[in-house]
């Protein structure tokens, strides 16, 4: 009961969140903070260990549900052998088997989710685009006809071959299908329980099937959701690399702000917290002063980056400017990068990022294709340019969230381009990633936006650029629209990602790919953000997860 | 009719009891740069059980405050001399014991029932509250108190009276409830301040009557505050007359009456006399006639109704009249019967549903509805009304000269010299002083504004007026002024003047001809020493007895 | 009037002024913040012209340390610096801009229209009254921020650009919830005034419908409104604050009190640089103290009602 | 009495139409599709269409406005449309919910903080209030007039933050856990901590706005208090309690239960503030949360429960002080 005497099990973990945690479903989840919670509450066939020394060194793929795999010599096929007597918990406690799997994956393409995670899957999973085509005849709002397509359809490349063995045949060899596979989309979900719902419905998260260590005890939306320990949970005999030292997950959703969350762990109410996006600089400070220790600090490989709008014709001045590598060039000499790193909360807050890739990533080179003195932009460089391209009366308009960070580096952007003649207008948008990403998205409102200033956090750590460079940006594979207002178009770097997506060691195309859409400035990238989390003293064994690309409330542990 | 109640003088007046005196009291105001002002500074009175003192004098005399200031009701004023109770010192009495007095032993009756009853609650509930306040007893005791009270003040008839709002009962209702609550402790004393000043005539005299009675019933002391001798004389055993806060004579009530030593008390006589019927009679009317037949006014089945929620009610039926050039026709009645609803429509500011209203030979528009009817420049200028209350018809934002030339859109032909002009005439018709006339009302006196609106009235030369209770705001040395000036007017102008009133003694003094209206319609019209003298009407008889008459002659 | 008598009324006008001051001590002292806050409007643009910089110029070098948090003193920077590097002072004393620019005219407007409406309202009565009355009501019944922020998302234009100037909505949101106090009051004024014998006299004395509005309404109205209006400002400022403060009302770099206070707030900064929350603060609580304590003052002294009311 | 109340009746109902019809257009007009909030990030066209399909997104306004109010779409086979019985406010696009649901989930923390408030601001402001006009330019009514000045001056938003740095934020720090920084615990669960979680608001909330409410109560009262029959009360014996705590009050109660019904109406717009600084989880969040991602049905649901509010609680105070007679 006592973390004193070594054993550090027992107590409750009580995380302080701003707002609600924005999905449970492991199917739709798709925000850092919400892996954090449902890695408590489910688990998958491989995962990362997490590690105590940083995000970036969470890189190690670990058994999970699966206690060994086999891959074919073509590397097409993937056999794995999962534990007996593994149960569920919370909905119902029946063992987890093979099936279960294979129904998480059939759920993907269900026309009611809308599964924004599939497109890592569609191309690789044997089968699958076909599966999804027909599925996409069901009409909407209708459960049974959900459910009876299921039932009645198969994914030709996700079998059961067994209850405890899962087959797993693939379009093309993939060196990241492990990597993949540790997300929580391939979570699995008991059919007689989930096909009740709608994904990520209320009443799927208040008949919540977990497969971790923990269950859903009870959730008010809002207010407050109450993780607790499966009764006698034993990681040892279930073969579970998480913690769960904990008795319960407490997560009260009802702060308002970052600062709000940073009271409640300075008083000792909270012990960490959940959707903050960088804790006030002064906090921070404070905590390095008075408590060092209880400070946690890590690079995360998370950016902050601007991207332009490319979406087709260019409908403004700006956009048309953009379009051109020099006035991206001109633009890109107008940013200082170490102000912006300053007014975030200097190097404890971020690093200076000036490649697409960012540090924690394969393929990142630490280079700089523009270097300027100091990394403080250089608008001698940039009026150069910008003769040189006669360009003139340049104006661009900047969309960003309205949030105290993301407002100050867009006026800080303002006002360095203003030094270089570059008048940028911003353009205010409600803080919250759904309202950005409809705008962005919303092809209506395509000429009120030039620049936005986004950010992105890698999915996995380490061979994780197939997201970006073999994802977003690669005009082959990205669904169309503006996905984080990234709209890029480059055959070149889509056959170098094609490449590395093939390869048996990618790091060589990926670095060489990187180098590419960098030159080319294929979006701006601005910073690398540190993760630093204050919490509570009486948290011990703080350990990050790159997964949720923080820390990892499934294995921290309290004192008393 | 109302006689004073012959009563044996005590010989010795020491000997007599008395149960309230006020000696050398004064009483003086804070005023805001922090010095005081007197507001009364010597008023001595004293009052025996079962006897009545009456204080009278003109408006701003001290009345009301000194009878305040002795009971402690006054805040915030700084009282000076003695005021005493049934032996008890009450200036500077500890609050505690002057609430044991106040509602149990000395009961008042204040001059505005409508005002000093609380308009939310029901009177019921406020007459046993004066009751609860005094005594204990149990619910059904006190309700059985609240309506033997109620009997006793005449108003057992209705059983709905005790449940009703204030706004919801005649003003002589009210005053009976005032009544009501002021004895409902049967006081030692109680103090009626004007208690009938706001009541008409009938009203009055069965207030008088009903104190009358309370007086004979408990042998209570009555201290009866008023303006008018005429009441006063008509109640009061003694009467203490004020000027500026002193006494200016006091002594029996007959003898100073008929015999007034002060000349200010004789200037209160000859008021009360203005209100009062000349006790001779009237004097058959010896006024120049317009000498042609045609009326400036004729008013023949004038009927009007107002709306009451979906419905219309009727106002006044078949009303018919006329109003010659170079005459004083008064028209009479009691309230609420449609006196101001007949001038209004006359003065051509509102319809007549039916009926024929010409004015000069003009036929007005008659129709079922509400609004000022459009009329011709021309016609407007024919007729003019001057209102009740001089305050609120003058526009608080125009000074008087602007007030005076309203009417210039009439006479569009008058240039800005000719209007300027005529305003000083007017003015001057009306004798208001020239250097009046870049004031604004709140700076003028009562007196000053009614004339400013008599003016403005006279302005187009019209050749109606309508005067609708020009009069009765005003105190009694301006109500002479302006019964000579419309007395004038009618003389030199040849102004034909419809007065509305509801002082049958004014109606004697200053009209040719007058139109009764009773509750059921018109009773009866004709020249006013025919009317007066012999009324054909049961109701005309009635207003008449109801006027107070002053016993004996004024001397010199 | 001749020009004697109108200069000799101007003459005690100035005088009785001068005598209302020296006897009410509040009312003087609101009138001074007022002139304050005035004269802190003019003075930002002197004030930035002496020390060189502009309320948005960001200054991080000389203002933040090295963990990017903001100093509460530099050498030209006498309240400090906010989180991006600008001058704290400069951007309260810009801040006055837009509360003035957005309180005065949203409350001329709100008073011009709502005086509008409840003048026909109570002067024709009828249907015309009940219509309008019904708006109010209608107008009423929207909860204020609720509906602003939906109003603000509509103004969004071409690049970036916005349809009309966000000071523009911000004025006009306010607008829209405001003239329905001088309209409620007016009417009420107006149904009463009408049926003062004055105006029936006017209207006996064969005046129309708008000779009687102009002239014998309208002046009995205007102490009324003036202190509504007055009474208004000060609330409209607060608006414009949380509008902005909630972040739908002034854009930044705008320096307004309410985005400032927000972003105090939201970074925690008032912490380490509590004048970034107590300047915006301070300003906005002189602005609308001084502003309410004229209105009072100013109701004390000119409204009839109030004026009446102890007899 | 009967016509008065079914006349009321019917300008509510046009009332509460205006606002539906107004907020409905304003919300078609303002916001975003709102196919692509439903849809996810990556959505195809396709997806979208068949969305606005179900949604009833691609038919004009007006046949979408007569969806919303009669028949609504039908989701999970529930008609959810306003006139239906029971009526149903319509259905969330980002959470997926009934609009009525959300809302009855989020009433019992805003009507906790709304009328909590109002019930303490009441009090306060009334009891102040009369005192202050017991003896006008006495020591308690300067002090009153002071302090209500100075808390009208500041916006609540500053308020609240100040009150949560010191009461709780500092407190705590010093080791006294007296407040929590916010969140709503419901009444059923714990009379206790329910009380401890809103004093803070209910005092953010009382404190801006007694002060103008004190100034009219004092007003009133002492509108009243020189009244003729005031003098009445006192001079049948009564004390000063009932002189001014029955007689006054209840004299001036009118203007103080009309402005008292207007700004209790209003608390729900002013608790928008409060409830997000505190983490009250009540309609104002959800309302405001509902305005930023443009989820239309919430937005018009939440105005239009606002709107009756309003109007039932001023249509009260219209017939209570009819019914209080007088005049
Ligand atoms: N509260 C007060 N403060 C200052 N002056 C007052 C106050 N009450 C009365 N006065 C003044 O005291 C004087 C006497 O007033 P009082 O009411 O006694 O007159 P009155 O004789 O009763 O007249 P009326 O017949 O009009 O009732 C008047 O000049 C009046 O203006
Ligand atoms: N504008 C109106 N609308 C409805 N009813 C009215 C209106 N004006 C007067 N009345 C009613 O018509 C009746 C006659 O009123 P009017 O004013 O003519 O009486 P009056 O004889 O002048 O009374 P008083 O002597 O009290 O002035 C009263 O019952 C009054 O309530
Ligand atoms: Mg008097
Ligand atoms: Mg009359």
């Amino acid at each position: 009961q006592d973390g004193a005497d070594g054993d550090p099990s027992g107590g409750t973990l009580r995380v302080a969140s701003v707002g609600d945690v924005d999905a449970l479903d492991p199917l739709i989840a798709y925000s850092t903070e919400a892996w954090q919670v449902i890695r408590a509450t489910t688990r998958q066939l491989v995962t990362y260990a997490g590690s105590t020394e940083g995000i970036g060194e969470d890189t190690e793929i670990v058994p999970d549900l699966a206690e060994s795999w086999d891959v074919s010599d073509d590397g097409l096929d993937y056999t794995f052998h999962l534990r007996e007597g593994v149960h569920f918990s919370g909905a119902t406690d029946r063992e987890i088997v093979a099936a279960d799997f294979v129904y998480a994956i059939k759920r993907f393409p269900d026309p009611n989710a809308n599964v924004s995670a599939i497109t890592y899957y569609n191309s690789l999973f044997e089968g699958f685009t076909d599966y999804a085509d027909q599925f996409a005849e069901v009409p909407i709002g209708d459960l049974d006809a959900v459910d009876e397509f299921i039932d009645t359809h198969d994914i030709s490349g996700v079998t059961a071959v067994d209850d405890h063995t899962l087959r797993i045949s693939l379009t093309r060899p993939s060196a990241e299908l492990l990597d993949v596979l540790t997300l929580n989309f391939v979570s699995p979900l008991p059919q007689e329980v989930v096909s009740k719902y709608f994904a990520d419905s209320l009443e799927f998260r208040q008949d919540y099937a977990s497969s971790g260590p923990y269950y859903i005890d009870s959730y008010t939306p809002d207010q407050k959701l109450v993780l607790t320990r499966v009764e006698g949970y034993d990681t040892e005999a279930v073969g579970d690399p998480r913690g769960a030292h904990v008795d319960a997950i407490e997560i009260d959703t009802t702060s308002d702000s970052a600062d709000a969350v940073a009271q409640k762990i300075q008083t000792g109410e909270a012990d960490t917290g959940l959707y903050v996006r960088t804790y006030p600089a002064a906090v921070l400070q404070d905590f390095e002063r008075t408590k060092p220790e209880q400070l946690h600090t890590s690079a995360s490989g998370s950016a902050i980056f601007l991207s332009w709008n490319n979406s087709g014709e260019a409908t403004t001045s700006g956009q048309e400017f953009l379009s051109s590598l020099e006035g991206r060039q001109a633009f890109n000499y107008t940013l200082d990068r170490a102000g912006l790193q300053q007014g975030i909360g200097g190097e404890k807050a971020a690093i200076v990022s000036t490649e697409i890739l960012t540090s924690t990533i394969l393929g990142y080179n630490g280079e700089n294709p523009y270097p300027t003195d100091g990394d403080a932009g250089d608008v001698a460089r940039a009026t150069e340019l910008l003769d040189a391209s006669g360009a003139e009366d340049v104006s661009l308009a900047l969309a960003y969230r309205t949030n105290a960070e993301y407002e100050k580096i867009a006026t800080a952007i303002q006002a360095s381009a203003a030094e270089a003649g570059i008048t940028v207008s911003l353009v205010p948008v409600e803080d919250s990633f759904g309202a950005i990403n409809a705008f962005l998205s919303d092809p209506v409102k395509d000429d009120q936006w030039d620049l936005a200033l986004t950010t992105w956090s890698p999915d996995w750590q380490g061979n994780s650029a197939s997201m970006t460079l073999g994802g977003w940006l690669d005009s082959d594979v990205a669904p169309g629209g503006t996905w984080n207002g990234v709209t890029y178009d480059n055959p070149e770097l889509n056959a170098l990602a094609a490449e590395a997506l093939a390869a048996e060691d990618p790091a060589e195309a990926w670095s060489e790919a990187n180098r590419l859409a960098s030159e080319d400035l294929a979006w701006f990238p601005l910073l690398e953000r540190i993760k630093s989390v204050p919490s509570s003293d009486a948290v011990t064994n703080w350990v990050w997860t790159s997964l949720g690309n923080g820390p990892d409330l499934s294995s921290l542990a309290v004192r008393g | 009719m109302l006689t004073r109640r012959p009563r044996p003088r005590s010989s010795d007046p020491k000997a007599a009891m008395t149960l309230f005196e006020l000696s050398h009291l004064s009483v003086e105001f804070p005023a805001a740069d922090g010095t005081t002002v007197p507001a009364v500074s010597d008023v001595s009175l004293a009052v025996d059980a079962g006897r009545t003192v009456a204080v009278v004098g003109e408006s701003g005399s001290g009345k009301t405050v000194s009878l305040l200031a002795a009971t402690g009701l006054l805040d915030g004023a700084v009282v000076g001399g003695s005021a005493r109770f049934d032996g008890v010192e009450l200036n500077g009495l500890e609050p505690r014991r002057r609430r044991a007095l106040l509602g149990a032993r000395i009961g008042f009756v204040f001059q505005d029932p409508a005002s000093n009853l609380h308009p939310f609650k029901r009177v019921g509930a406020q007459i046993a509250e004066a009751v609860r306040v005094h005594r204990r007893g149990s619910r059904a005791e006190v309700a059985a108190r609240v309506a033997s009270l109620l009997a006793d003040v005449g108003l057992d008839g209705e059983a709905r009276i005790a449940r009703a709002y204030p706004a919801e009962l005649s003003g002589g209702q009210r005053q009976r409830i005032m009544i009501a609550i002021a004895i409902a402790n049967d006081p030692a004393l109680i103090i009626a301040d004007e208690p009938t000043t706001a009541l008409d005539a009938s009203v009055q005299a069965s207030v008088l009557r009903l104190f009358r009675r309370i007086q004979e019933s408990h042998g209570t002391a009555i201290v009866l505050v008023s303006h008018d001798l005429g009441v006063a004389g008509a109640l009061a055993d003694d009467i203490v007359v004020v000027r500026d806060g002193r006494v200016v004579e006091s002594g029996e009530a007959r003898g100073l009456v008929s015999a007034p030593g002060d000349p200010y008390t004789r200037e209160l006589v000859l008021a009360a006399q203005l209100h009062a019927l000349p006790a001779g009679g009237v004097a058959p009317s010896h006024r120049r006639r317009g000498d042609d037949g045609a009326p400036v006014l004729r008013v023949s089945g004038l009927a009007k109704s107002y709306r009451a929620g979906r419905r219309r009610r009727p106002v006044v039926d078949g009303i018919g009249f006329d109003v010659a050039a170079g005459s004083i026709t008064a028209l009479v009645g009691e309230s609420g019967a449609g006196k101001s609803t007949v001038g209004r429509i006359a003065a051509g500011l509102q319809y007549a549903d039916a009926g024929v209203v010409e004015i000069a030979g003009v036929r007005l528009p008659t129709a079922v509805a509400d609004g000022v009817p459009p009329l011709s420049p021309q016609l407007r200028a024919e007729v003019q009304l001057v209102f009740q209350d001089p305050y609120t018809s003058l526009n608080p934002r125009k000074t008087v000269a602007e007030t005076i030339a309203t009417a210039r859109a009439v006479r569009p032909e008058w240039g800005h010299a000719t209007v300027r002009s005529r305003v000083r005439e007017v003015a001057a018709q009306a004798r208001l002083d020239p250097g009046l006339l870049d004031r604004r009302p709140h700076e003028l006196s009562g007196g000053q504004r009614q004339r400013t609106a008599i003016a403005r009235a006279l302005f187009p030369r019209p050749r109606l007026l309508v005067a609708d209770e020009a009069l009765s705001a005003l105190d009694v040395t301006t109500q002479r002024q302006v019964i000579l000036l419309l007395e004038e007017l009618r003389d030199t102008q040849d102004l034909a003047i419809l007065l509305i009133t509801h002082d049958l003694g004014v109606v004697a003094t200053v009209a040719d001809a007058v139109v009764v209206l009773g509750p059921e319609g018109q009773e009866e019209a004709g020249e006013v020493d025919r009317v007066f003298g012999s009324p054909r009407s049961a109701y005309t008889r009635l207003l008449l007895d109801a006027v107070p008459r002053l016993d004996g002659r004024v001397a010199g | 009037m001749s020009e004697a008598t109108a200069t000799r009324r101007a003459a005690r006008r100035a005088g009785d002024l001068a005598a209302l001051l020296r006897s009410d001590r509040s009312l003087t002292v609101g009138l001074a913040l007022v002139v304050g806050v005035l004269l802190m409007a003019a003075s930002a643009p002197l004030l930035s012209a002496i020390l060189g910089h502009g309320p948005n110029d960001q200054f991080p070098d000389e203002t933040l340390d090295s963990a990017g948090l903001p100093v509460s003193f530099a050498p030209g920077f006498l309240l400090g610096a906010d989180s991006s590097g600008r001058d704290v002072l400069l951007r309260t004393l810009y801040g006055s801009h837009i509360s003035l620019a957005v309180g005065i005219p949203a409350t001329v407007l709100s008073a011009v229209i709502g005086t509008t409406i409840g003048l026909v309202a109570g002067y024709a009565g009828g249907r015309t009254d009940a219509v309008l009355s019904e708006l109010t009501t209608i107008a009423l019944a929207f909860p204020f921020l609720l509906t602003a922020l939906s109003v603000v998302t509509l103004n969004r234009g071409a690049a970036g650009t916005t349809v009309v100037d966000p000071v523009l909505v911000v004025v006009g949101i306010i607008v829209l919830f405001s003239w329905t106090s001088f309209a409620r009051v007016v009417r009420g004024m107006v149904i009463e005034l009408k049926g003062r014998p004055f105006v029936v006299a006017a209207r006996g004395a064969g005046r129309g419908h708008a000779a009687v509005l102009w002239s014998e309404i309208l002046p009995n109205l205007a102490p009324t409104v003036v202190v509504l209006a007055a009474v208004q400002l000060p609330v409209n400022i607060v608006a414009e604050a949380t509008l902005s403060f909630l972040g739908v009302g002034t854009r930044p770099p705008t320096a307004s009190w309410g985005n400032m206070i927000a972003n105090a707030q939201e970074t925690a900064l008032y912490q380490v640089q509590p004048f970034m929350l107590l300047a915006p603060a301070a300003a906005l609580f002189v602005t609308v103290f001084g502003f309410n304590l004229l209105a009072t003052r100013l109701r004390e002294h000119l409204d009839p009602r109030v004026r009446g009311g102890r007899s | 009495m009967t016509r008065l109340v079914l006349g009321r009746l019917l300008r509510v109902v046009i009332t509460l139409t205006a606002v539906v019809l107004i907020t409905f257009l304003l919300t078609t007009v303002a916001y975003n599709d709102p196919a692509r909030l439903i849809a996810p990030d990556n959505a195809t066209e396709e997806t979208l269409a068949s969305i606005r399909a179900t949604f009833g997104l691609d038919q004009p306004w007006w046949v979408q406005l007569w969806r919303y109010a009669v028949v609504g779409p039908p989701i999970q086979g529930v008609a959810t449309g306003l006139l239906n019985v029971p009526p149903s406010l319509g259905y969330s696009y980002v959470s997926q919910r009934p609009v009525t649901d959300l809302i009855l989930e989020k009433l019992p923390a805003t009507a906790s903080l709304a009328l909590g408030a109002f019930v303490l601001w009441m009090l306060v402001a009334v009891v102040l209030g009369v005192l202050a006009a017991r003896r006008p330019g006495g020591p308690l009514d300067r002090i009153t007039s002071v302090i209500a000045y100075t808390t009208l001056s500041v916006p609540v938003f500053v308020v609240a933050v100040l009150l949560i740095f010191v009461l709780y934020f500092q407190l705590s720090l010093a080791g006294i856990h007296l407040f929590p920084s916010g969140g709503y615990v419901p009444f059923s669960e714990s009379p206790g901590e329910w009380a401890r979680h809103l004093i803070l608001p209910w005092t953010a909330l009382v404190l801006v706005q007694f002060g103008p409410f004190q100034r009219i109560v004092r007003s009133s009262v002492l509108e009243v208090t020189g009244k003729d029959y005031i003098r009445t009360a006192t001079a049948k014996g009564l004390g000063p309690g009932r002189v001014y705590f029955d007689h006054a009050l209840s004299g001036a109660a009118n203007p103080i239960l009309t402005l008292g019904g207007i700004e209790l109406a209003s608390l729900m717009g002013g608790a928008i503030v409060t409830e997000q600084i505190f983490g009250i989880d009540g309609i104002g969040r959800l309302a405001v949360r509902a305005a930023s991602t443009g989820d239309a049905p919430v937005v018009i649901g939440v105005t239009l429960v606002g709107a009756v509010f309003f109007v039932l609680i001023t249509t009260l105070v219209d017939l209570v002080t009819h019914a209080r007679g007088g005049r």
